[in-house]
């Protein structure tokens, strides 16, 4: 089905249903106990796990397939914001226009730093890629600030034209990002019990992007495209004396990860309607890079895990403070609940950092392949116990 | 129970959010806010001595809670990003409840996450900026700033520049390439060239910038002989010493000595410079040291440096302060409103006058959201007596002194619109 | 045959056999592929021993196993270098105590010249081989040694490995296909030298795709098929052994 | 005139003369083997061929079209492949993924956007992949990294991927090297198939007589960068100077 | 013609740091052809390393003194630094002034330390995997490294002077025959080029006139081979990665009075120093030194008024713009070799 084989099927199949179950599945906690503080089920980081995600999808199809480390992918991600919220000003606040032009918009500008960038191989391709996205967050911080607003970032106002929609709501307010009239903040709520469950239309059309990305992915993973990618990275003297132009599928996969990349930026910009310059920063490629690496370079699932995980650590760990700790810990006797707060306390919070670090030394040293690869041990693992329980049940049978 | 705004707090607590720079480079800044907040709820819960509130003109609180909810928090960090800072503050509306947002530190950030504040409809009592556009181009009706202004700042420094420096002055101003070091050298040139100085040149320096000597090398050839450095933080830090390394306090210019003026200062900016600060004069939004010295008219000063000190150890600076009366400031404007509806609160705030918070008689403007208060213009002190005690007090400049008309064209552009409850 | 012989330096020698180099149960893994399946053979001072098989038996293995390489892994198994234990030894500390080998892909190091890396191999010491030495048995390498090594030409680059080895003082040089890609001329010419260093005490492991050039060189033979030894015996017996060649080496 | 022909091709690497003045004519659907010592210029000269050196003069003609300053990818697409002296696959791809490949290029030309289609739908390809493997006896390691084959089995999926884009032209640089005696049999016969039932012709450089002589049509002896005789290998064989500069005892 | 001068002057003390950071990379990223992101960390562990030592000479023991208050009206508790008591208070105050140049000898032996342990400890383990994966260890060894510093010595910047002598400035208009204050420079800054001089002297040396450097390149490209040669390699690569992080560590403790340390120096410098490595070329030492300096006097001048006032922007982007025009008109930088990590 879809053109997909069975393995690939059942893994689009498990993405969807946990992507439009992420609302129940990210708030496992009743909002009343002291672990809601882990829930992540609420829109704006569920939008961030697969806005993020996609961002990380494209990457590994440059990175994962070719081999070639962009360290300059905020900056297409960038660009598609700045032209999302340009559209927003001048257009409408329909997301639609504003997508597709932060799409084509990166895909130009992925094109032009392509062709020139990948002239080189190796480190200085890296590097070129580097000095283009600085150059382009140093001019978005100060030079173009007439586009980019600067430091601030770029911002919707009361006085945009917006000649398709309206400049003020009637009460005099921005008017909000919408898809055909249903608004991108509009959320429901569903209370169960002590639990609360929030239904965000900007979470699901996000996972609905997310989720056709994620299957163009693997149709260009399995494809003779991503084939070709993948020799590019194996041996390029070989795929040159085979009659194929590396170049051009190198500048295809880069222009494509490229434009993943503005799709990320203009939905993200349709989520909350501001583009700041610092998300250019080589910081933030950086960032895609480190989502990449953690999940599992080169594998399908493994970007959108590494998005997921660092996203929450950045959303979820900055916010335990001491208040929080001393919250968790109050059924211990005061003396062995401050010292345990003071152990915890450098980790979290203001430590976040700190906590991240670890995880991905943590990850990099014990799982070379990644989360994926870390699931996967689990899995053979679980399937070897599995197996040696049914050997024994077979052993045992004849016995009754 | 209320309803028809967003986060309508049910049960009996209230969320606040405080949103502070917790890592990069005002991470120090973040935690001295951070504090302050902390002892805020401290004392609206009733725990303490209740510092301030003894002092406060309003006493509608009386240490239970507000509106008798129990004050509850939630933090965030802004990694001085806009992105960032709005992405912490979403999730404390979304998923804590927060029907108040507080902190910042840069005014990109505030600029940024007032918006934020005005389309999600919550409050955003803004704690460290500075830039005239927080409550200029940029203001929304949702936002309120008890912090000064670069105007403020230049308004209240040029008196004082006058008498140290005279009148015939060539300045060389580097900034900080900015929304707040572009107001804040617009602010200082007009200010200082309506008493007769003359401005040289202006270069902006990129705000990652670390080493300046490539900026600070052709001062002396330009023919000023003043730099004004509109800088803050660790660019302020670097740059003021580079220009001590270049030997420009000792220098001489056109017969005079040669002068470094620091509009904006922080205590915890002077500590990182240093020797280099000695002598160095600039503005405040506050000093601990203000009650003692120059009397009850800055009354609540000594309040808050007690409880905040016994509590931490060493004296609040200005951050504390200014987040530490925000907080005060919105509990009481709910109490008066006898709701936590944004637009309710946000009549009580508007053109709401007090006194006792430690910066004397004080007024919210309403037609911008802009505090006017008195500004301290202070230097740094040669023989400081001990760690805490880096700058001096110089002189206080009234309030009158630094209030602009609300259409002023370096405030002129945007509008408040109108207050947003939200859902 | 399944007692484990004494190779430690306390035995007495005279019980044991006095093999200078020994191999005992030897089991090597490429992570899991499991390839050297328990492999035992001997080696004489002074001997040449040629080690045949088919592609893929495991000579390559079996060779880089017993150089103490990180990849394959031994799980098991002993090696013992004239007492000492190579098994125990990491590779590095196995050249040190006497191991010459001679890769099969050449392994010249980029970036260097000729001389620079034979100058590598007289780092550390024992040296052996003087570069004079060297320049007289290769006359082209001496002409090219400040080309770069990896552009010589593969013979070329044969001859800079085989070289490499031999400007170390060894014991045993162990050579993986050392003619491949050699003109005949070069190949009598490098058969000769081995002869030469034979005489003078050269213990010395040969694997060669060209079978009969080895067993007319070599004392003994070993035969491996997927990772085990089916024929260990005289060279000469497996040239005349019809049946042997037709099935394991297909001559 | 053949359908390759090289003119006074000279090519220098700073002080070497690595080909001099050397002149080759290729008749269609033969086999051209190229011989000589170590160093002689014979990879350097495949080289020429295919793009990966430019000669500083002289001109190379195939087809009668000039390869001379087009990309290796577009000399290729004329219908020359070449299998190298050091094996060149992709090591990261499947031995099946390394066969599909150059299947692809043949259909497809140097570039195709085709990142919807699927591998798995061409069934045609993946035939014709299958069958090519059976034919060079790898069908077994079809699923098998490429870069965890023996030697020996790289070389021969290398020979694979080139035969399977039925090249007018196949440059072939010591095929044989590293085979093992069963497998050079075999890959003779699979050569002589091949020339009997396509219209191909071979360019082969070898080190084993054997291998050349069982194959060849022509034989061109180059001897420091040019061409000492071409003759038929009968006449090759007995030639004195040849004998001396290069087959040594083999003859 | 002043201001040009005077801009080189600062160019090369730019260029120094860029240098010296480099160099340390170059050794480690270049030779050992491990992209290490906690370069940068090292450099700030270095600048900290002043700090400390300021800070332990600086160590005091507190008296009460009854007729002072402290800010809370208590008490004022007097710290006097021990250094003061043993050797009197000017000697005393003397010794923690020259702390700066006395943590040069503090930090030798410390960066030593923590290049062993880190190589040993983590790097190591490293040589063969992936370069992302060592992106991946490295950049979150320099977080944890950042959170420790920032966790012991705060997030503000702190001042670590240099000793008076040392700090003042020269005017060297009035050498070259100019007016006085036209070309004045600091001292301070002079004494870090000769020492930056220095330190890339000795690393040329060792590496030059010992075969260490050979083998060491030979190891990276090969490691396997060098080791059938009888080589410890590992043992090379940790002495090498220790002098790496010993050359970063130099250049952070001289650094520190030029800008005061804060915690994130490390990664202000870091993107800049791969930078300028790889317009140097890839594992070439001169290459590293030589774009140091180059992109150093290039960016002073790009901050000249006239300049930008000719090209807006332009300081912030002219690092960039050469390092892109650098790569395209030389595939491997200035002085690169062939074959280092371009795969
Ligand atoms: N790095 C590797 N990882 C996994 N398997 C490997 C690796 N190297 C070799 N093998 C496998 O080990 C087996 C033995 O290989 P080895 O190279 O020892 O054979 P060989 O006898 O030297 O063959 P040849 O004559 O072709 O060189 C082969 O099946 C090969 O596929
Ligand atoms: N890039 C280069 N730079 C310098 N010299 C080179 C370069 N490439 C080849 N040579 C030299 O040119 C000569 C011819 O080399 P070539 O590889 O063509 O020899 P060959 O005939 O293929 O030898 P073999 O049979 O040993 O493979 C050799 O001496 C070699 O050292
Ligand atoms: C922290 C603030 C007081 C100053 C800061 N630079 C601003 O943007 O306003
Ligand atoms: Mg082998
Ligand atoms: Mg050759």
């Amino acid at each position: 089905m879809l053109g997909l084989g069975k393995k690939d099927l059942s893994l689009l199949i498990l993405v969807a249903v946990l992507t439009m179950l992420a609302p129940f599945l990210l708030n496992p906690f009743p909002t009343d106990s002291g672990l809601a503080q882990f829930n992540a089920g609420y829109p704006d980081l569920m939008q961030r796990f697969v806005i993020f995600g996609i961002f990380a999808i494209g990457f590994n199809i440059l990175f994962g397939l070719t081999g070639y480390l962009s360290f300059g992918h905020a900056a297409f991600l960038g660009v598609g914001s700045y032209a999302a919220v340009w559209m927003f000003k001048l257009l409408s606040m329909n997301v639609v226009p504003a997508i597709i032009l932060s799409v084509i918009i990166a895909g130009v500008f992925a094109l032009a730093i392509g062709y020139i960038s990948l002239r080189r191989s190796g480190i200085y391709f890296s590097i070129l890629t580097l000095a283009f996205a600085q150059m382009s967050f140093a001019l978005a911080y100060s030079v173009l600030t007439p586009i980019t607003n600067g430091e601030t970032g770029l911002q919707i106002a009361l006085d945009d034209p917006r000649i398709l929609g309206v400049s003020q709501t009637e009460d005099g307010s921005i008017p909000v990002t919408h898809f055909f009239g249903i608004e991108m903040r509009a959320t429901e709520v569903l209370r169960l019990g002590g639990w609360e469950f929030q239904f965000s239309a900007g979470y699901y059309l996000c996972a609905l992007v997310m989720l056709v990305a994620f299957y163009l992915a693997i149709r260009i993973f399995r494809s003779p495209f991503g084939m070709m990618l993948r020799a590019v990275k194996s041996n390029q003297q070989r795929l040159y004396y085979t009659g194929l132009n590396a170049r051009p599928y190198t500048l295809a996969a880069f222009v494509i990860s490229g434009m993943y990349a503005g799709l990320a930026g203009g939905l993200l910009a349709s989520m909350d309607p501001l583009a700041g310059a610092e998300r250019m920063q080589w910081t933030a490629s950086g960032e895609v890079v480190l989502m990449t690496i953690l999940g599992g370079a080169g594998t399908l699932i493994g970007p959108v895990l590494g998005a997921g995980f660092i996203k929450y650590f950045e959303n979820i760990f900055s916010k335990l403070n001491d208040n929080v700790l001393h919250g968790w810990f109050a059924f211990l006797p005061d003396g062995l609940e401050d010292f345990v707060v003071t152990i915890v306390h450098p980790f979290v919070g203001k430590g976040w950092h700190l906590t991240l670090g670890l995880m991905f030394m943590a990850v990099v040293i014990f799982l070379p392949g990644g989360l994926v690869e870390g699931g996967q041990r689990i899995a053979r693992l679980f399937r070897r116990r599995k197996a040696s329980d049914e050997h024994r049940a077979a052993q045992e049978t004849p016995a009754e | 129970q209320e309803s028809g705004f967003t986060n309508a707090p049910t049960g009996d607590t209230v969320t606040l959010g405080f949103n502070v720079p917790q890592t990069g480079p005002y991470a120090d800044e973040g935690a001295d806010e951070l504090r302050a907040f902390e002892l805020a709820v401290e004392h609206l819960n009733g725990g303490g001595d209740g510092g301030m509130l003894q002092t406060f003109s309003e006493k509608n609180l009386d240490g239970t809670g507000i509106l008798g909810k129990k004050v509850e928090f939630v933090t965030g960090d802004t990694q001085t990003k806009s992105d960032a800072a709005r992405a912490s503050a979403r999730s404390m509306i979304e998923k804590d409840g927060a029907v108040m947002i507080s902190g910042g530190s840069s005014s990109g950030v505030a600029v940024a996450v007032q918006g934020l504040c005005q389309e999600a409809g919550v409050i955003f009592m803004a704690g460290l900026t500075h830039s005239n556009d927080t409550t200029g181009k940029d203001k929304k009706a949702n936002g309120f700033r008890h912090f000064f202004n670069a105007y403020m700042s230049a308004a209240a420094m040029a008196p004082v520049l006058e008498s140290l420096y005279g009148t015939d002055r060539k300045a060389y101003h580097l900034t900080a390439d900015y929304t707040w070091g572009w107001t804040q050298q617009e602010s200082i040139q007009a200010a200082t060239e309506a008493m007769g100085w003359e401005t040289v040149q202006n270069v902006l320096t990129p705000l990652a910038q670390t080493d300046f000597s490539s900026y600070i090398a052709p001062v002396l050839q330009s023919g000023a002989d003043v730099l004004v450095l509109n800088h803050y933080g660790g660019n302020m830090v670097n740059s003021l010493t580079n220009a001590v390394q270049f030997g420009l306090r000792e220098a001489q210019a056109n017969g005079k000595d040669f002068q470094i003026v620091v509009p904006l200062y922080s205590e915890l900016m002077a500590r990182g410079a240093g020797e280099n600060i000695k002598g160095i004069p600039g503005s405040q939004n506050w000093d601990w040291k203000i009650e003692n010295e120059l009397g009850s008219r800055y009354v609540g000063t000594n309040a808050f440096v007690k409880s905040f000190g016994e509590k931490y150890g060493f004296p609040p600076s200005q951050a504390a302060q200014t987040c530490y009366a925000q907080t005060l400031l919105y509990a009481d404007a709910v109490s008066r409103a006898n709701s936590f509806n944004p637009c309710a609160v946000a009549e009580a705030l508007e053109d709401f006058e007090f006194d006792g918070l430690g910066n004397g008689p004080t007024s919210y403007r309403g037609s911008d959201h802009q505090c006017f208060k008195d500004v301290v213009v202070v230097r740094g002190k040669e023989n400081p007596e001990n760690e805490f005690d880096l700058v001096e007090i110089v002189e206080v400049t009234p309030t009158e002194q630094v209030t602009y008309e609300p259409d002023h064209p370096m405030f002129s552009g945007g509008s408040l619109g109108s207050c947003n409850p939200g859902a | 045959m399944n007692v484990r012989p004494d190779f430690s330096r306390h035995a007495n020698k005279a019980e044991t056999a006095p093999a200078f180099l020994s191999v005992w149960d030897m089991h090597s893994y490429y992570g899991e592929s499991y390839i050297v399946q328990g492999v035992s053979f001997n080696v004489h001072e002074g001997e040449i021993l040629a080690l045949l098989g088919r592609n893929g038996a495991g000579k390559t293995t079996t060779l880089r196993s017993i150089a103490r390489l990180d990849n394959p892994q031994v799980l098991k198994g002993e090696i013992w270098l004239d007492h000492q234990p190579l098994h125990k030894m990491r590779s590095f500390e196995a050249a040190q105590a006497g191991l010459g080998l001679v890769p099969e892909d050449r392994r010249i190091i980029p970036g260097l010249t000729v001389e620079e890396n034979l100058q590598l191999a007289q780092i550390q010491p024992p040296i052996g081989w003087s570069l004079d030495r060297i320049y007289e048995l290769f006359p082209r390498l001496g002409e090219r040694r400040r080309q770069e090594g990896v552009t010589l030409s593969g013979g070329e680059q044969q001859m800079l490995s085989i070289a490499r080895a031999l400007a170390r003082d060894i014991k045993v040089l162990l050579l993986d296909e050392p003619y491949e890609g050699l003109a005949p001329v070069i190949v009598d010419e490098i058969e000769r030298t081995l002869r030469h260093i034979k005489e003078q005490g050269m213990t010395t492991i040969i694997v060669e795709q060209n079978a009969v050039r080895a067993l007319q060189l070599a004392d003994r033979a070993i035969i491996l098929d997927t990772g085990s030894v089916v024929y260990d015996g005289d060279a000469a017996e497996v040239l005349d052994n019809a049946d042997l060649r037709a099935e394991y080496l297909a001559i | 005139m053949g359908i390759l022909d090289v003119r006074d091709v000279n090519k220098r690497f700073g002080g070497l003369q690595a080909l001099g003045n050397v002149n080759l004519s290729v008749a269609e659907n033969t086999v051209h083997a190229i011989i000589g010592p170590n160093g002689a210029g014979k990879s350097t000269l495949l080289n020429c061929l295919v793009g990966k050196l430019i000669p500083d003069t002289g001109s190379v003609m195939f087809d009668g079209q000039s390869v001379l300053g087009r990309k290796p990818y577009e000399i290729n697409q004329m219908g020359i492949s070449r299998v190298f002296q050091t094996p060149e696959i992709f090591g990261d791809l499947t031995v099946f993924e390394n066969m599909m490949i150059p299947l692809f290029a043949k259909r497809d030309g140097s570039f195709r956007m085709h990142a919807f289609e699927g591998v798995s739908h061409e069934r045609g390809l993946i035939a014709e992949a299958e069958k090519m493997l059976d034919e060079v006896n790898m069908l077994d390691k079809r699923d098998f990294h490429a870069g965890s084959l023996s030697r020996g089995d790289k070389r021969r999926l290398e020979m694979a991927m080139c035969l399977i884009q039925r090249p007018k032209l196949l440059l072939l640089d010591e095929p044989t090297a590293g085979m093992a005696r069963a497998d050079t049999n075999n890959t003779i016969e699979l050569l002589k198939t091949i020339k009997k039932s396509r219209d191909i012709t071979m360019c082969i450089i070898e080190h084993d007589m054997h291998v050349v002589f069982s194959l060849a049509d022509r034989i061109t002896v180059l001897a420091q960068g040019t061409p000492l005789v071409e003759d038929t290998p009968e006449k090759i064989k007995g030639h004195p100077k040849v004998k001396e500069a290069y087959l040594g005892e083999a003859a | 013609m002043d201001a040009i001068i005077l801009q080189t002057l600062n160019g090369l003390d730019k260029g120094s740091a860029y240098a010296l950071i480099a160099l340390g990379l170059t050794l480690i990223f270049g030779t050992l052809g491990v992209v290490n992101f906690a370069h940068g960390a090292l450099f700030m562990i270095g600048a900290f390393c002043a700090v400390t030592l300021q800070r332990i000479l600086g160590a005091s023991f507190t008296t009460i003194d009854e007729t002072r208050t402290d800010f809370l009206g208590n008490p004022m508790q007097v710290e006097t630094p021990y250094v003061h008591a043993w050797f009197g208070p000017e000697t005393g105050a003397s010794i923690i002034e020259w702390s700066v140049p006395l943590a040069i000898l503090f930090s030798i032996p410390v960066m030593l330390l923590i290049g062993l342990v880190m190589e040993r400890g983590l790097i190591k383990h490293f040589y063969k995997r992936p370069h992302a994966d060592q992106i991946l260890v490295t950049f979150g060894l320099a977080i944890v490294l950042q959170e420790i510093i920032k966790y012991f010595y705060g997030a503000n910047p702190i001042p670590t002077p240099a000793p008076d002598a040392l700090t003042g400035s020269y005017d060297f208009g009035l050498l070259l025959g100019m007016d006085p204050n036209v070309i004045i420079y600091p001292y301070w800054r002079l004494v870090y080029f000769a020492f930056a001089a220095l330190v890339i002297g000795g690393v040329f040396a060792f590496l030059q006139f010992t075969t260490f450097g050979m083998v060491v390149r030979a190891g990276m490209a090969d490691r396997e081979t060098v080791g059938l040669l009888g080589i410890n390699i590992d043992k090379r690569f940790t002495i090498m990665f220790g002098l790496a992080a010993a050359v970063a560590g130099l250049a952070g403790v001289m650094y520190a009075p030029i800008n005061s340390p804060n915690y994130h120096m490390g990664m202000d410098f870091l993107v800049l120093s791969f930078v300028v490595v790889v317009v140097g070329g890839m594992g070439s030492l001169p290459g590293a030194v030589l774009a140091g300096f180059l992109l150093g006097i290039l960016e002073s001048f790009a901050s000249m008024t006239q300049v930008i006032n000719l090209i807006p922007g332009i300081n912030q982007i002219i690092i960039y713009v050469v390092a892109i025009i650098v790569l395209l008109a030389r595939p491997r930088g200035l002085m690169g070799r062939r074959g280092v990590m371009e795969e």
